[in-house]
């Protein structure tokens, strides 16, 4: 039979006074299996060791109980010190005699029937304790950062700094996201474009940062430290390695198309940048909107090109490349109001603008070079009305959370109209202001003592009459109802998750909300990490949030994959499940439930009888299994087992409470 | 009827992607038959269909999980629910099976009264007009029954029938939810069942298996018919199903080949009572 | 209550009314013989021995609380048996982790035994696999101490190296002093330091080329080993009833009762597990 | 059935490494005070507890059995007690179908905070089952004659 | 001499009073041999689980120890019973027990003290079920081969001839119940269920081992234990520990050559994979094997194993394919 020796701690008199040590000490020479057993003081200090150490060698021992504090407080303590001696760390149980014992229970005789009740379920336990090794799995030092915005530029700038390659991947042909829309950011006012575009230099020549525009991903496969990612360049038809950017092209093609990038107010030519200060700063065709493309006509952007950089017959590359992290940060789009709000015209009236429309007036490279004009008429607007919450805090029409930063840059936005129209009329229909940031109250505060006018009411209804759009509300603090002539309407709607979020998640295997935001691993504990090991997350992506939480989280990201980067190998905890594939039936009731998806079916040759054939099993990744053990209740044949917790410890463990 | 079903093996047999046929044949006694592994057209000539055709021709295709050419099966409703069982267990494949769909006129078999798919949910071939299939409200009678009594009566209630048990394992062996390669109750070194005959062993291995087989139980009711004993087995596996049922919505096992099965899955707004 | 054949003179029996009902021994010695091989010596609570076996019998040797399994008893001395025990299961683990002075529980002896009467004036050829010298060895200490009944003794034995060669003493230094006794080794694979001969034990057979006139040969060893020694012996002009071996077979009760050793009517813990090769081909072929 | 006055129960429960055990040694850390029997045995998730090891306990002489886990949602390993919450949703209604009392089997989120409610908990369940007696229900032989003595 | 039908129970309760009497009484819808508590017994059939139970039971406790001291004590404590209602088939199957755990070398402690203080009250059959063809294995319903007493139905009650030492006894305890000057003699009685089966069958059948009939023969079995656990003369048995910290107890129980780990080896390796070799060994074992070892079949044609296999197979259908091979 294996020899056990049994360590029961007095922790001074925390365990001491309530349960006599030593005659668990006694009690324990009795159960199957146990050659030694002692007390001492304090078996965690260093002498306390060292007599475990050498009461190992001396007994010859082969496995060993201590019982003693919870063992979330010394069991890695305990294992570090078996590193030392001959008997593997993993063969080792401790007991709770402390916090579940000694200090919750007053009856000494009671107390000390416990301990050894305890005492008896660690050795039972023990006895079946196989050694157990860590794995180690290599670790590919390359980081992959998915979205171009503020959030992926200040995540790949940090990990890059740190010395790793990065490759930033962005879907649009450029970088910049949302910020680059904008004109001002509050609370400092400070010019957007003066914050972002020194980082998207930075990005574009930072010898560490592959930049991967108008590319998206196709497929995620492998696990932490080693993603083999698919990545789809969709075609530019335009050879960036020649072309400086000169930008004839842009001004000669004759067919104009909506800006997306100006959110509609203006238009663009079938080739071009996205805008002026584009990080790469070269053109790209738009297949859809093309006429050579489309029907074969024009291409005159070729025949003008000095350097031949145009190729109609460009194709989409896919390219995979191994990464050993990944970091989500997919940002956010502006909900669709158009159909959810109709009392506000739907969309009818082109005065009626969002949030992001209004940026692009009021910024200087915006279409109307920062003057605030109405997109109807192009005159400048005298009463203004700014509508919260479209979209927000609105359950029944659009979605029940808070976009958090909306407030305040409507905040920023009335200041801005009362900036650039004297004697402009600004209205401002609000439920809450919420101004949670250092320096953000103070702001609301000035911009209500520049004249906003904040009513606090929602807009019931918004109609046209005779040039001036109708905004009819109530003042819920007065009582009473509200009409305002408005000239031009902003209406702050709410950030919803980009496209495609949901297929994204589905290939790297993390969970999104119902909303459709990427669901970190834990909000306080764990909140830039997400359930699957490897993959991180910053930005929006994770939900609404302000820049300056955005940059706080792609710091945070940054280091998390620079920790992991960082080390050559990753150590795996040994306590995972393993797989008997002589008893697998490959039935998959498993693969489905691990949360972590580290349970694939393989097909494996089998010898039977005469021939080979291909059995389906299961199969553990290493990697990915984080030893929660769900998978071992799926299993009705018990052929997969979390090691530490296989199904006979545990019998074992219930056997022998009751001896 | 028993001319269309001879018709349909024959006309598999002339495919020749058929290795054999399983299905019934007389014994000796009127009043038994017994499953027909038919090889040839001469072999069909012994295939019967009458009342006694009450073993289950699904499970036997497990035995042979790589045949050289496809194996053809007579199924009743019950039958299909429990081939639909196997595939979607991973444990069959469709495409080496060639299914016999036969419309079920009731067997002799109690089970039969509360049968509410007559007729099969999966087939290559239907012989019989198909019926208008409804639950029969007697399914829960037995659960309801027991359900009715004092913890202390439905104890021993439980402990004669689990006194009677010979562990036989004719039940696990009978049940094409029961595909484990190996079941647990042979794993000794694991120690999850003695092999001690006593009423605690015996109610450990009719628990457990109830609840091994409880969310995929296809109510075919041939535990009930191949224990020696006469064990109310169902009422351990429909007691499940009814709580599935008034849990997690109706719940009808083998109708389809790709079910997951309840305890595989979860849902966020599942009834909370752990609180 | 145990009738066992007591007309036999040197057969001794202590073991209780009860043959299914083992009796608590100790463990006096344990000597490694090779890396998962070990011989246990047993002898009674009271110094003696449970019981007087005849040469390939066997014992029900139980580790209490663990289980219980049939082993060939390999030696016997005046106060104690021996068994050789290899590590292949859960109940040989165990043992193989016992030390000296724990107790252990024991029933037999089982089986019939080598033909000792019927071999007797004859040349015997002892052949051996592994761990299969085990059971030869209780034939070859027996007709060591009835010398002069035998003829010309040869011992073949082979293993997978020479670290897995067991009773190296007897092999190297006792056997060889034996008059008329020849000792042959060899091992599987080369290896530096041996000088004996390399080769699978039926190659090494066939090299030596013994002569079947009046020469009985008893043969223990993995079934693969036992299949391609027969075919050689039969080449040399062998015949099937003079080749003597031992099965192997799941055993529980040891004693014909509990069923579960049959190879057709004949029962391998009551029947054998000695049998010649002639007596093997009438059994249906179910090993 | 008269109870033996000092007869003490014996209680299994099975608690989650990253909540309930955590709860519970917060208990200790108060000096939170609860009767003595009982007995955790840790495991990595709620998800981890197999249905068959409750039967287990009562076979093997257990007079009741607790399963505690993660709130639904704050599961360390994101799901694994939605799995919990149905598996025993279903096993307790099996065990309560074949007579065991519904007191005996307990199932409880207690979440790593909640160390006042794990000794509520624990106090209210050994309080009702010392009360109970014995249980008799699925239990080995080998019990029962030892009972017996 | 005649037991008259109404004083059966009286009879019995004498007889209960001294020693304790298993009779077949209905429980749960099923004859089953349980201890007789006063009440009718009921003889139709031979009963859903053959006596053998009182011999060798389900389970058994052989010996305990404890493993830190080292001692052990045997369990082998048998009460004097009296088995009533024993039809010839399920005698003839103790006769069949006993060469197994009597002789052959060893003698059987456990079985030999039931054994001893067993006595076997035989009851003749007049009505064999459809299953039965015990005629057909040489028995005769009327005549049990190890009963100490002798009863047949008769017209209005049960002749009663002893026919051991213990028998003497018995019926001593009966004599005031008897009706001495009958001479009512019970009418012979055939089954319906025939097979003739042909002089040493057995060695045809170890013959056949390696024919084809045996793939379609065992095709359509389930591999359960079903027959093996309903069938009077099946012996097979288990030896397990169940241990508990340091005491343990050893004890042997049913176990069925049918199981898949019956014969599978510590290496793996399994003489009997699949179900064809289990069931041709069992059928092997009843029509051949034993009769080759101790001149009788073990089968005894209580046809329980016919009536109770869940496929409908039948070793009587099995034995006529048998014949038809050459």
């Amino acid at each position: 039979m294996s020899r056990v020796g049994v360590f029961v701690c007095h922790c001074g008199t925390n365990i001491a006074q309530t349960v006599d040590v030593e005659r668990v000490a006694e009690a324990a020479k009795s159960f199957p299996g146990v050659v030694y057993s002692s007390t001492y003081k304090y078996m965690c200090s260093e002498p306390g060791q060292a007599m475990i150490k050498e009461t190992i060698e001396k007994e010859n021992l082969d496995r060993i109980v201590i019982c003693s504090c919870t063992p979330r407080m010394h069991e890695v303590t305990f294992r570090k010190m078996l590193k030392g001696t001959k008997i593997n760390p993993y063969q080792l149980e401790i007991a709770n005699i402390r916090e579940q014992c000694s200090w919750v229970h007053t009856d000494k005789e009671k107390a000390t029937e416990k301990a050894i009740n305890l005492a008896r379920m660690s050795v039972a336990k023990v006895l079946l304790n196989e050694p157990l090794h860590t794995s180690s799995i290599p670790i590919t030092k390359r980081a992959l950062v998915i979205g171009g915005g503020i959030a992926g530029i200040q995540a790949a700038l940090d990990i890059a700094d740190a010395g790793h390659e990065v490759v930033l991947v962005e879907k649009e042909s450029s970088i910049g996201g949302k910020m680059a829309m904008l004109d001002k950011t509050f609370p400092t006012l400070d010019c957007s474009a003066c914050i972002s575009t020194p980082k998207m230099v930075d990005v574009s020549q930072h010898p560490n940062i592959t930049l991967m525009t108008s590319s998206e991903i196709e497929s995620v496969g492998g696990y932490v430290g080693n993603f083999d990612v698919t990545i789809r360049q969709k075609a530019k038809y335009v050879n960036h390695d020649i072309c400086t950017g000169c930008g004839l092209c842009e001004t000669k093609c004759p067919t104009k198309v909506i800006s997306e990038f100006n959110q509609g107010l203006a238009k663009r030519p079938a080739i071009g940048k996205m805008y002026a200060q584009a990080v790469p700063a070269k053109p790209v065709i738009d297949p859809n909107a093309c006429r050579k493309l489309i029907d074969g006509k024009c291409g005159l952007c070729a025949k003008l090109c000095p350097l031949g950089c145009i190729n109609f017959e460009d194709e989409d590359k896919l390219v995979t490349e191994k990464f050993g992290a990944i970091v989500v940060a997919t940002g956010y789009q502006l909900i669709e109001w158009g159909e959810l709000y109709p009392e506000y015209g739907g969309g009818k009236y082109k005065d009626v603008i969002t949030g992001l429309q209004f940026e692009r007036l009021v910024n200087a490279s915006g279409p109307s070079e920062g003057h605030i004009l109405r997109p109807s008429d192009n005159t400048e607007p005298k009463t203004i009305v700014i509508i919260k919450c479209v979209g927000s805090r609105d359950p029944k029409k659009g979605k029940s959370y808070c976009s958090r930063a909306c407030c305040m840059y409507g905040a920023k936005h009335a200041h801005q109209i009362l900036d650039k129209i004297p004697g402009a009329k600004v209205v401002t229909f609000y439920i809450d202001v919420r101004t949670p940031g250092k320096n953000y109250e103070e702001f609301y505060d000035n911009t209500r003592h520049d004249g906003a006018i904040y009513v606090r009411g929602r807009v019931s209804k918004i109609y046209e009459e005779d040039g001036k759009l109708i905004c009819l509300g109530e003042d819920s603090l007065l009582a009473r109802k509200v009409a305002v002539k408005a000239d031009m309407v902003v209406l702050e709607t709410a950030m919803v998750p980009a496209v495609g979020i949901r297929e994204l998640a589905g290939m790297l295997g993390i969970a999104v909300d119902n909303h459709g935001w990427v669901t970190e691993a834990h909000p306080k504990l764990r909140p830039v990490e997400t359930q699957t090991g490897g993959v991180f997350l910053c930005g929006v992506c994770q939900g609404p949030k302000d820049i300056p939480d955005t940059v706080a989280q792609a710091g945070a990201a940054a280091s998390k994959v620079i920790g992991l980067l960082n080390k050559d190998s990753m150590e795996t905890s040994p306590m995972i499940s393993k797989v008997d594939e002589s008893k697998c039936a490959g039935c998959g009731f498993c693969v489905k439930m691990c949360p972590y998806k580290a349970i694939t079916l393989e097909d494996i040759d089998v010898r039977q009888g005469p021939k080979t054939v291909k059995k389906t099993v299961a199969k553990i990744n290493g990697g990915l299994c984080q030893g929660c053990g769900a998978c071992n209740v799926a299993c009705r044949t018990g052929c997969i087992e979390l090691l530490g917790f296989k199904n006979n410890q545990i019998l074992e463990e219930v056997d022998s409470l009751c001896l | 009827m028993i001319n269309e079903i001879k018709n349909a093996c024959l006309k598999a047999f002339e495919s020749g992607e058929v290795g054999y046929i399983i299905g019934w044949q007389a014994t000796r006694f009127a009043d038994k038959t017994t499953p027909l592994f038919m090889r040839s057209a001469e072999d069909v000539e012994k295939l019967v269909w009458n009342k006694y055709c009450v073993n289950s021709t699904a499970k036997y295709a497990l035995e042979d999980k790589y045949p050289e050419k496809k194996i053809g099966i007579i199924l009743r409703g019950c039958d299909s629910r429990a081939v639909a069982r196997m595939i979607s267990d991973k444990q069959l494949k469709r495409e080496n099976l060639y299914l016999i769909g036969v419309v079920c006129d009731g067997k002799e078999d109690p089970i039969c009264a509360t049968c509410s798919h007559k007729t099969p949910v999966i087939y290559d071939v239907l012989i019989g007009q198909p019926t208008t299939e409804e639950i029969s409200p007697e399914r829960f009678a037995e659960v309801e029954k027991i359900a009715a009594m004092t913890p202390d009566e439905r104890y021993n209630y439980w402990a004669v029938q689990y006194d009677k048990c010979i562990r036989c394992y004719a039940c696990r062996n009978v049940c094409p939810a029961c595909n484990c390669v190996e079941c647990y109750a042979d794993q000794y070194r694991t120690g999850w069942q003695g092999k001690a005959h006593n009423r605690a062993e015996n109610q450990v291995y009719g628990l457990t298996r109830a609840y091994h087989v409880g969310d995929r139980c296809i109510e075919c009711g041939q535990c009930e018919r191949v224990c020696p004993m006469n064990l109310p087995i169902m009422s351990q596996t429909r007691k499940m199903l009814k709580d599935i049922n008034d849990l997690f919505g109706p719940t009808e096992c083998g109708l389809t080949i790709e079910e997951a099965p309840v305890l595989g899955e979860y849902d966020l707004n599942d009834r909370e009572e752990f609180m | 209550m145990c009738d066992h054949n007591h007309n036999d003179p040197n057969h001794v029996c202590t073991c209780s009314d009860n043959p299914l009902v083992p009796q608590v021994c100790k463990v006096i010695k344990i000597t490694a013989e090779t890396p998962d091989v070990k011989t246990f010596r047993i002898q009674t609570l009271d110094g003696k021995k449970p019981f007087a076996p005849m040469p390939g019998q066997l014992a029900m040797i139980s580790l209490l609380g663990v289980g219980e399994a049939m082993f060939s008893i390999t030696a016997q001395g005046e106060d104690w048996i021996e068994s050789s025990i290899k590590r292949t299961g859960m109940l040989t683990d165990a043992l193989h982790e016992m030390t000296e002075g724990q107790t252990i529980a024991v029933r037999g002896p089982y089986g019939n035994h080598f033909p000792v009467d019927d071999c007797k004036g004859k040349d015997i050829l002892f052949i051996g696999g592994g761990i299969g010298l085990a059971p030869v060895r209780s034939f070859i200490r027996y007709a060591i101490e009835h010398r002069e009944d035998y003829g010309h003794l040869d011992v073949l034995y082979g293993s997978r190296s020479s670290a897995d060669l067991v009773f190296k003493d007897d092999l190297f230094e006792n056997w060889p002093k034996v008059e008329d006794l020849d000792v042959h080794l060899t091992i599987d694979r080369p290896e530096e330091g041996w000088n004996g001969s390399v080769a699978f034990v039926p190659a090494f057979l066939e090299q030596k080329a013994f002569d079947p006139a009046g020469k009985k040969v008893v043969l223990c060893g993995p079934p693969i080993m036992i299949k391609f020694c027969l075919q050689s012996l039969l080449k040399m002009g062998f015949s099937k009833e003079n080749v003597i071996t031992t099965l192997e077979m799941r055993m529980k009760c040891g004693i014909g009762k509990c069923g579960r050793c049959n190879i057709g009517s004949k029962y391998v813990c009551l029947d054998g597990p000695v049998f010649t090769m002639s007596e093997l081909d009438e059994l249906p072929d179910e090993k | 059935m008269s109870v033996k006055e000092n007869w003490e129960p014996k209680i299994l429960a099975f608690c989650c490494n990253w909540c309930t055990y955590t709860g519970a040694d917060l208990a200790g850390l108060n000096r939170m005070k609860y009767p003595e029997n009982v007995h955790v045995i840790r495991v990595p998730c709620s998800s981890r507890v197999n249905p068959q090891f409750i039967i287990r306990a009562f076979q093997k002489g257990c007079d009741g059995v607790m399963v505690c886990g993660c709130h639904p949602g704050d599961c360390h390993y994101a799901t694994g007690n939605y799995y919990t919450r149905r598996r025993f949703m279903l096993m307790k209604r099996l065990l309560e179908h074949n007579g065991i009392d519904p007191n005996r089997f307990v199932c409880r989120w207690i979440s790593g905070a909640e160390a006042a409610k794990f000794r509520d908990v624990v106090t209210q369940v050994s309080n009702q089952i010392k009360a109970m007696g014995p249980n008799e229900k699925f239990r080995e032989p080998y019990y029962l004659e030892k009972e017996a003595e | 001499m005649l037991l008259p039908k109404e004083k059966l129970s009286e009879a019995l309760g004498a007889l209960a009073a001294e020693a304790n009497v298993i009779a077949p009484v209905k429980w749960e819808g099923d004859v089953f041999f349980m201890p007789y508590k006063g009440g009718d017994v009921c003889l139709e059939g031979n009963g859903k689980l053959p006596p053998k139970d009182v011999l060798f039971p389900k389970t058994e406790k052989m010996y305990s120890y404890s493993i830190a001291k080292g001692t052990m004590t045997e369990h082998n404590d048998a009460a004097a019973t009296i088995l009533f209602g024993v039809r010839s088939c399920d005698a003839a199957s103790i006769e069949r027990l006993d060469k197994v755990f009597l002789e052959q070398g060893y003698k059987d402690g456990f079985y030999s003290a039931k054994r001893e203080g067993l006595a076997v009250i035989a009851m003749g059959c007049d009505k064999p079920m459809a299953t039965c063809f015990c005629t057909s294995m040489g028995i005769d319903p009327m005549k049990a081969e190890v009963a100490d007493v002798q009863m047949c139905p008769v017209e209005g009650g049960f002749t009663v001839e002893a026919v051991t030492e213990k028998g003497k006894e018995i019926v001593k305890k009966w004599d005031s119940l008897l009706d001495k000057k009958s001479k009512a003699k019970p009418a012979k009685v055939e089954c319906s269920l025939n097979i003739n089966v042909p002089e040493d069958f057995e060695k045809k059948l170890m013959d056949m081992f390696e024919s084809p009939i045996w793939d379609d023969v065992t095709k359509a079995c389930l591999g359960c234990a079903c027959c093996t656990y309903v069938c009077p003369t099946c012996y097979c048995f288990d030896i397990n520990q169940d241990v508990h910290g340091d005491e343990g107890t050893a004890f042997r129980c049913w176990d069925s050559c049918m199981f898949s780990d019956y014969t599978r080896m510590a290496g793996g390796h399994n003489p009997r994979p699949s179900k064809k070799e289990r069931l041709r060994n069992r059928y092997l074992h009843k029509l051949a094997y034993y009769k080759d070892r101790h001149g009788k079949y073990l089968c005894v044609g209580c046809g329980r194993c016919i009536a109770n296999c869940p496929a409908h197979l039948d070793i009587t259908a099995f034995a006529e394919k048998a014949m038809e091979v050459e």
